[in-house]
């Protein structure tokens, strides 16, 4: 399950949701709002998604993951819009019979929703300043994988 | 000469100033559309920093243009 | 912090008191009694620690973590007694700036109290024989790591 | 001939059939006493297998007994 949310995301609820009765490892990942940025102190983020594509994007990154790892559930919400310092931005959840799968799953879909889903971050920073991340005039894309 | 539909996102919007268009152009790939509206809007990023896609889907840049299409050019990505 | 409980775990409150108000990367392990374990059906399973020096050991894995890795918080709390099926037996939660640190620290956190501090694990089947895990009479080490 | 205080986990304890002892020995190392009490009540665990603690710290088999020690024979840990 892949899904961008407008609405606060819930960790306690979307780790509920996806509790296996078989047990086993289960790994989670929660991103959140970070204070500062490269020396910047960040006040509010907002997050902008083209919803269609994301979404396609994602529920293909889970089913990768899927694919490649011996798991029994998977999941990922994206918040969209705007978030105060320390909102949940994104949450991960993978449960699997051995804690390796688990971990290297969780770490892949979280590191291939960055760089993959159509989503967008603005920072808003404490000098009044604005900036959508990795879009730099002279920017390239080493800075992609970089934060949180 | 053909009828697309624009969508724009992130600093593209912010550029361009709106988030979606109508456009009629003799453009016929999706990467001969981003030039001409790089040149003529100046944004920013180069083709190297952006990703086209067409009615929903990914598509490469020389991926033709149909009437009717759905054009999205899409920057950097940073969610998470 | 590293601490042992008879109580059972409540992974909720957990996560709650290591919230950092910096935001950033949360990762958390969650180990739970599996409903079957190389073939056979588990019906409960019985932790025993040797409180003293698990408490020891655990808490010098965390530091360990702490030195190794940029981390703002690390957490694990190790259930003991009898737990059912489904019941969570170990929770390890770190925070950091960065997912890397956070995934990397949390991995070795299990990894080691895995292999280092003394709490052993009785699995009880549905054929009615219990066994010490690891304690086969022709035992080695190579089945260690493999659970969970 | 020194007494040490002894406590037993896991299989050990079901081997021993209790969980702590008063017991006094003439044994000079934490291995030497391990290989009697193997000897003695039958624990199919080697040496190789199992760790000793001293007063509630890893110890090397080694290790001198001194009077009054705790001892603690560690067999395989699995935690998790």
């Amino acid at each position: 399950m892949f899904r961008l949310s407008r609405e606060p995301l819930d960790p306690v609820a979307l780790r509920q949701s996806r509790l296996d009765p078989r047990g086993g490892a289960f790994v989670s990942f929660e991103g959140r709002v970070r204070d500062q940025n490269e020396g910047r102190r960040v006040l509010a983020l907002e997050y902008e998604a083209y919803g269609e594509l994301a979404e396609k994007e994602g529920a293909r990154i889970l089913a990768e993951a899927r694919a490649k790892f011996t798991l029994l559930d998977v999941a990922c919400a994206h918040r969209t819009g705007r978030l105060g310092l320390g909102e949940l931005a994104v949450w991960v959840g993978v449960t699997a019979a051995h804690r390796d799968a688990a971990f290297t799953a969780c770490r892949y879909i979280i590191d291939e929703c960055k760089v993959r889903v159509p989503v967008w971050k603005k920072e808003h920073y404490s000098d009044g300043a604005s900036e959508w991340l990795n879009s730099a005039v002279c920017g390239d894309h080493t800075g992609l994988a970089k934060d949180g | 000469m053909k009828t697309v539909q624009l969508q724009y996102f992130a600093l593209l919007r912010d550029q361009r100033g709106v988030a979606t268009e109508s456009l009629t152009t003799t453009a016929a790939t999706a990467g001969e559309l981003y030039e001409r509206l790089r040149e003529q809007h100046g944004f920013t990023l180069g083709p190297a920093h952006v990703r086209a896609a067409l009615n929903g889907e990914f598509a490469p840049w020389d991926a033709p243009l149909r009437a009717g299409d759905t054009v999205v050019f899409i920057p950097p990505v940073a969610g998470g």
